[in-house]
């Protein structure tokens, strides 16, 4: 990890000049992969997640369709329990992680005024390990015999308990893929994770305190701080697996006394923190909507600052609400009971002060204030389902039964995909200089909303009545068959909305309406710089005097109290600075350069897990690549030499 | 007067479309509370389940009333404060330092208010089985359940065993205790008109008391994902009065 | 077993604790002789406050209350969670209140003097304070040293003294600010709270999922109110965990808000009404 | 603060330098890796159906001497760090190679102990106790083989004339890490070698 210098003439460096790109190439492919660039990067981050989306939406829909009557023939089992598994996994650590990667990339440095983050080759890294961890998950379903419907993913379900994880219940490599590639995934995220927490600590512009950051930053920060201490969980937690599906190790066999229960301790432990890393960017997304929207300041900064760093702490407490009736006792089950249900109190109040931010506001309904206040409101629902489950007893009938289901939809789905979604809408301007379209928006938008509720409402009838989970079919006579066949129709409405989105998507890329580099009249500062931002950011690193501080350039108080526009205030000056070479008194402003040696780093992790499974002498070539690829790191000069 | 039509206009009313369908979904949700099928949560057949059900109930109302808060606020507000005139800048308010507080403290003492009752219940429900409770010795595999009844064995004094998934038999009026083992993996044992679920864990015995008011025959299966098969890991119980059933195990016994 | 037949109620009578109740009327003398007789104050300092006066007395009753009420007779010969209970009152509470309750300057006369200085320097250290508070907290945690400690009057009594010495030395950074003596700046005391929160709870949750009880003592101790050993024991850390975390998220709180204030009253930029018409260019100033 | 590449010539917000932030947040959440492997360990401590047991195995004065060997590693690593921030650059090689050697001391005696182990019949899958002790105690030797790859990495490029006085970061950050190591084996060693239930 540490780098050191190398003198000019080390004839590695000489070597590795050969392979490397300089800074000109910007444009071609070669310069995607090798891109250290933040913007770049979130950009490959959000496009791989909303691919995975679109697979992950599709098993959905191949199980809904399964559901959608009883007794019915669509899917086998044995399909059915691979597609429910790869599509929870999916979304949880395929799309939802990842997109908020997308944002913490594209974001952060332009919103505390840096020119990239703290370590951008480790960013590469991060994405490029995350795509092969995905990559190497999804390629299980070819390890059976897909051609013949017999499909080879993982079948133990998203959160794979033990004993069933074990190689004598489930056989096959399915879970073999699973268990490596969230490895994998859990190693770039710690990278991320470590990466933002740094950038956000160190690398503010003058003048940028902590207090004067953007709400949406102060979540990513809490969100990293979680990530570097839940994953490590999670990690330790598969390697036990690791070790007990190929090396026949003892950690959660029940007969040479191991216990099947602590496999769902570290699973919650890392889990529950998790579904908070899940939902806080999406909370940071909005409230950089929502103030802009309604042209007030977010109302109570500091109180939905503090509410999330004491969400973040909380979470840590609550985990066994995912296991009251695992038979842990009630003084157990009473402890973590209280401990969950008044998670709701932080939860509350930013909710709270989300509507007062709306409140006496001018609030223009533009398509993500639509997605934004519809986070506000269906996850309010989905939390409001969570408490119904923290009230210990009656989540004795809840627990593995559809009311979960609808739980979890509603606070990830309504809750995080609805906020991203107005993160897309928000921010979409800024990176590709083009707005989507308005009309398009608000059809995308009602269908996923009126869709996603009549997906998931259902859910909570039909758990109520006694529908379990993860049941790939069930009897006609049980009273389910109108609340699922709702729940599909509504599937498919959402995937009509996705449609919606993907059209505007592509058709505004290219025929947009121009946006300029202000077209919300926003607050924070990346809208100071024009759209798409130049590959440096800011010519001249800002200097900041208050929060929302571009809207303070824009506007002020007149004598009698009211708010009038600067005239001059919030023009974007454009113009590349004349010389790059000149841009900060003449030391020239020195991008990062691009590098392959993440990529080839990445790399080995895939190669060591084929290796594991299927043959070990590909072990000792991975870690030969990951070394080639550190070493080459560390060896390669950061910037290009002058 | 024209403002009053302005009010009512048809693209005003258009944003309450999403509003009716929420309610019609939530008229329907509370409507599928008291239907009678067979595996209903709220169709309750024994004291647990009752008790369970009143918690649920007594988390509920609260929070309808929160989402009624939330979700008409929400509303009220866009429909109140959406923009008319684009140059209009609203004052900046920072925020208020008491309302913080109010929407801190209210849903804490809220939420611990209603604490008390679930923690009386959870240790009311918690307890151990009383002494005259009648055992069954419940082994599950996947996929299916074995009932082993030690009050009933045979000449060699081995117990009736039933593998009968389509009538598992226990007494009527009676507090059941049932000892949960499991020779695989995780199950879990649910009869949700007589109570909530409790896994069925190797390597450890879990208990779970239930009672039947009645007699009758309660609908149950397997909660906890256990592998191909658990969508038909399936149980039908039937409660039955204690002499019925002393005759009933007579007779499987021969 | 003798006490089988014990109901709740007959627990709740107050016994005679000598060492207690010297320690108290020690204190409190002490306090008295200091703000009444002894009076080192400089001539520019005010006078203590009433509030001063009520936290030491607060804190003076805490003691008394976990050291010589029905708390202390339970813990010691029945419940686990109760001693947790006593834990909580002489680490996490007591000391707080005894330190908002001494004035500044008594501080500075009892500490800043030839000899003491370089010692108190030491001492509250922060990072030696949290390392000896937690050191303490997992030795008499551990099961030999703590049923030893039931079995043994006099140990019982010392240590409970040591806990609260070394829990004035934890809460010193965050109660008191005596120039010349360490202090903590906000951010820093939130960090500070945050690692002292991580300790009760790790040693709560091993004790909560143990499936067999961790001590001796309370295993054989004669039950009372319903609650077996393993029970009491999961409760005890319960207690430890959320309440301790409870009353430490308070204070991380006030930490926070106070920071926020600290911020908000040194940073603002030009108030709108003082700003001409071109205003500079915050958003965008030049750094140089 | 030390300067030691182009690219943070830049003043930092905090004054910490990001690798050395990096460092501390990687080593933080180290410290839940090994966290939750040594809870693993004390869960199941004593609970294995069958033998061996570790007190069959455990030879503690063995270990207790490879022990003071990587304590001592924590002693050269210093005076390396040392000698580089007052410039000796000679000096600093020859404690980074003491470091490294008295690392792999260390490995060799692990290994040693490991297939002593094995030939008592104890392996990953005989029982709990060999399965935790041999994921934790492995998991902690791995740790010390990385670092005495990038001691030995130091070492190399400072032969090289790679490290000047101004880099005394890198091993200032190499450093941190030995002692973090260090530090947990002295925890490892506690809970898992003295203190026998
Ligand atoms: C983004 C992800 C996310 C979020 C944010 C939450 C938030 C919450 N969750 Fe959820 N949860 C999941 C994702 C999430 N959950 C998932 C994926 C599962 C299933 C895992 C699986 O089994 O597959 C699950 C399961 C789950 C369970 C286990 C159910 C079971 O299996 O038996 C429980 C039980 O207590 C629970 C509770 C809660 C609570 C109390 C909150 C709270 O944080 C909610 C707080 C919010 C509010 C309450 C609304 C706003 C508040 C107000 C307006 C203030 C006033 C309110 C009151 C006074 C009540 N969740
Ligand atoms: C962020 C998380 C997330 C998201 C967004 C979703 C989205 C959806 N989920 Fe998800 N779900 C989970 C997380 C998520 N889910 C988790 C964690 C589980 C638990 C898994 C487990 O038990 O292990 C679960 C389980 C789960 C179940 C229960 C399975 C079972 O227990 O048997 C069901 C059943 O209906 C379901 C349905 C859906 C549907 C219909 C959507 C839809 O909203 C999806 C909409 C998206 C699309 C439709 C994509 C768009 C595609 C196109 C535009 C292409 C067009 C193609 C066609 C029209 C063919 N999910
Ligand atoms: Cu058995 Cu599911
Ligand atoms: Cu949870």
């Amino acid at each position: 990890m540490a780098s050191v210098a190398v003198p000019k003439r080390s004839p590695l460096s000489e070597a590795l000049k050969g392979v490397r790109l300089s800074a000109a190439d910007y444009g071609s492919i070669w310069s995607w992969i090798a891109t250290v660039d933040h913007k770049r990067i979130g950009i490959l981050y959000g496009v791989s997640a909303f691919v995975f989306f679109m697979l992950g939406g599709v098993e959905a829909l191949l199980l809904r369709v399964q559901l959608a009557q009883p007794d019915s023939g669509f899917l086998d089992p044995d399909a059915y329990n691979r597609l429910f598994t790869m599509h929870g996994t999916t979304m949880i650590f395929l799309v939802v992680m990842p997109m908020s990667s997308a944002f913490f990339n594209l974001l952060v440095p332009l919103m505390i005024g840096a020119r990239d983050v703290a370590f951008p080759r480790l960013n590469a890294f991060s994405f490029w390990l995350f795509l092969a961890g995905a990559i190497f998950l999804n390629a299980s379903f070819f390890t059976g015999d897909i051609l013949n419907g017999n499909l080879g993913a993982p079948d133990a379900g998203w959160f794979g308990y033990a004993p069933l994880n074990l190689r004598e219940f489930t056989p096959g490599h399915g879970l073999d893929f699973w268990m490596l590639g969230l490895q994998m995934f859990g190693i770039a995220s710690l990278a991320g994770g470590f990466n933002f927490i740094v950038t956000i600590l160190n690398m503010r512009a003058p003048g940028m305190t902590l207090f004067r950051m953007p709400v949406f930053v102060w979540m990513t920060l809490i969100t990293s701080f979680l990530i570097i201490f839940a994953m490590p969980i999670i990690a330790v937690a598969l390697f036990e697996l690791t070790f007990d599906r190929l090396f026949d190790a003892n950690f959660f066999n029940a007969e040479a006394g191991g216990n099947p229960l602590l496999w769902q301790h570290m699973f919650w432990l890392f889990g529950h923190p998790e579904v908070y890393i899940l939902i806080l960017p999406a909370f940071g997304i909005i409230s950089a909507i929502l103030p802009t929207f309604s042209r007030k300041p977010l109302f109570g900064y500091a109180f939905v600052v503090f509410s999330g760093i004491a969400i973040g702490f909380m979470s840590w407490g609550v985990w066994v609400h995912h296991m009251l009736t695992t038979g842990l006792g009630t003084v157990a089950n009473s402890a973590f009971g209280v401990t969950t249900i008044l998670i709701a109190v932080p939860t509350g109040v930013k909710i709270f002060n989300w509507m007062a931010t709306l409140w006496g506001g001018s609030i223009r309904f533009r398509p993500p204030l639509m997605f934004a206040v519809g986070t506000v409101a269906m996850f309010t629902l989905g939390g409001l389902s969570g408490v119904l489950h923290s009230m210990v007893p009656s989540d004795f009938q809840q627990q593995d039964s559809y009311f979960v289901v609808a739980h979890l939809h509603y606070v990830l789905f309504g809750g995080a995909i609805f906020g991203l979604f107005g993160g897309i809408y928000y921010w979409f301007p800024k990176f590709t200089g083009r707005l989507l379209n308005e009309k398009l928006g608000h059809i995308n938008f009602w269908l996923m909303f009126i869709g996603f509720n009549l997906t998931f409402m259902p859910m909570h009838v039909s758990g109520l009545l006694g529908m379990p989970r993860r049941i790939y079919t069930y009897n006609g006579e049980m009273g389910w068959n109108l609340w699922n066949q709702m729940s599909t129709v509504g599937a498919f409405l959402i995937a009509l909305s996705v449609l919606v989105f993907l059209f505007n998507f592509f058709r505004s890329l290219r025929h947009g309406e121009e946006s300029g580099p202000d077209p919300w009249d926003a607050r924070t500062l990346e809208w100071s710089i024009p759209s798409p931002p130049p590959e440096y950011n800011f010519k001249e690193i800002p200097t900041v005097s208050s929060r929302d501080a571009f809207w303070h350039q824009k506007y002020r108080e007149d004598e009698t109290g009211k708010i009038v526009p600067v005239l001059a205030g919030g023009a974007v000056d454009d113009e590349a600075p004349e010389d790059e070479a000149e841009g900060e008194h003449g030391h020239g402003i020195h991008l990062p350069s691009p590098s392959y040696m993440p990529l080839i780093a990445a790399s080995g992790f895939p190669v060591i897990a084929t290796g594991l499974i299927y043959d070990y002498a590909l072990v000792p070539v991975g870690f030969a690549l990951i070394l080639i690829g550190f070493f080459g790191w560390v060896l390669e000069p950061a910037t290009e030499e002058e | 007067m024209k403002q009053l039509l302005n009010r009512f206009s048809p693209r005003r009313l258009g944003h309450l479309v999403p509003i009716f369908v929420l309610l019609a979904l939530l008229g329907l949700f509370l409507s599928g509370c008291d239907t009678d099928t067979p595996q209903n949560t709220f169709d309750t057949k024994g004291e647990v389940a009752e008790k369970q059900a009143e918690i649920f109930y007594i988390a509920m109302w609260p929070a309808i009333a929160i989402m009624i808060l939330v979700l008409g606020g929400l509303l009220v507000i866009m429909l109140r404060f959406r923009e008319r005139d684009p140059k209009y800048v609203p004052p900046q308010i920072h925020g208020n330092t008491r309302l913080e507080l109010a929407w801190t403290i209210a849903p804490a003492v809220l939420l611990l208010a209603i604490a008390v009752p679930m923690v009386v219940t959870i240790w009311d429900i918690g307890r151990e089985p009383s002494e005259d409770a009648f055992r069954v010795n419940v082994i599950a595999q996947r996929f299916s359940w074995e009932f082993q009844y030690p009050e009933y064995t045979d000449e060699d004094g081995t117990p009736l065993s039933v593998f009968d998934q389509s009538g598992f038999h226990i007494p009527a009026g009676r507090e059941v205790a049932f000892y949960l083992e499991s020779v695989d993996v995780i199950h879990s044992f649910w009869l949700p008109k007589l109570g909530g679920k409790l896994d069925v864990v190797p390597g450890q015995v879990n208990v779970l008391w239930l009672r039947a008011d009645e007699p009758g025959s309660f609908s149950g299966q397997c909660a906890e994902f256990c592998g191909l098969d658990h969508a038909n890991m399936t149980m039908t119980v039937i409660a039955q009065p204690q002499d019925e059933l002393d005759a009933w195990a007579a007779e499987m016994l021969e | 077993m003798i006490l089988l037949h014990t109901n709740g109620q007959e627990l709740l009578t107050w016994h005679l604790h000598p060492e207690a109740i010297i320690v108290c009327v020690v204190l409190l003398a002490s306090y008295w002789y200091a703000l009444k007789v002894w009076r080192p104050r400089p001539p520019d300092a005010g006078p203590v406050s009433q509030r001063q006066v009520i936290f030491f007395c607060l804190g003076v009753l805490t003691l008394f209350i976990a050291g010589a009420s029905p708390i202390h007779d339970i813990s010691e010969e029945h419940l686990l969670s109760m001693h947790t209970v006593q834990l909580l009152l002489f680490a996490f509470v007591a000391p707080p209140l005894l330190l908002a309750g001494i004035p500044t300057w008594l501080f500075q006369a009892l500490l800043i003097r030839r000899g003491v200085l370089p010692v108190a320097k030491i001492v509250l250290n922060p990072l030696v304070a949290i390392f000896a508070f937690n050191m303490t907290l997992v030795i008499i945690h551990l099961p030999h040293v703590f049923d030893y400690q039931l079995r043994n009057e006099s140990f019982h009594f010392a240590v409970h003294v040591w806990t609260v010495t070394v829990g004035l030395m934890l809460w010193w950074p965050i109660i008191t600010k005596v120039p010349g003596l360490p202090q903590l700046s906000y951010p820093y005391q939130m960090a500070y709270l945050f690692v002292q929160s991580l300790v009760p709870a790790v040693i709560g949750s091993f004790i909560t999922f143990s499936r067999t009880p961790v001590y001796d003592f309370y295993e054989q101790a004669p039950q009372i109110w319903g609650l077996d050993a393993l029970g009491d024991q999961q409760l005890a850390a319960f207690v430890m965990k959320v309440v301790g975390s409870l009353i430490l998220w308070g204070f991380i709180g006030a930490a926070f808000f106070r920071w926020y204030a600290e911020e908000e009253a040194s940073g603002q930029g030009l108030p709108w009404s003082e700003a001409k018409e071109e205003p500079p260019r915050v958003g965008l100033k030049s750094n140089h | 603060m030390a300067h030691a590449t182009a690219a943070d010539h830049l003043q930092t917000s905090t004054g910490l330098d990001n690798r050395k932030l990096l460092m501390w947040l990687f080593l933080a959440s180290d410290c839940l890796f090994f966290g939750s492997f040594i809870a693993a360990y004390l869960l199941y401590r004593g609970r294995s159906v069958v033998g061996p047991y570790p007190a069959d195995l455990f030879d503690i004065p063995f270990t207790s001497v490879s022990a003071f060997i990587l304590l001592m590693s924590s002693v050269t690593m210093v005076l390396a760090l040392a000698a580089i921030q007052r410039g000796n650059v000679r000096n600093m090689r020859i404690w980074l190679f003491t470091t490294a050697i008295l690392g792999t001391l260390f490995i060799a005696g692990q290994v040693f102990e490991f297939t002593e182990f094995n030939h008592e019949g104890l392996s990953l899958s005989t029982n709990l106790f060999g399965t935790t002790f041999f994921v934790l105690t492995g998991f902690h030797g791995a740790h010390v083989t990385v670092g005495v790859l990038i001691l030995l990495s130091l070492f190399v490029v400072s032969m090289r004339g790679g490290i000047q006085q101004k880099d005394s970061l890198a091993i200032e950050l190499a450093g941190l890490y030995w002692h973090f190591v260090d530090i947990v084996w002295i925890v490892i060693f506690t809970l898992v070698y003295l203190i026998q239930p």
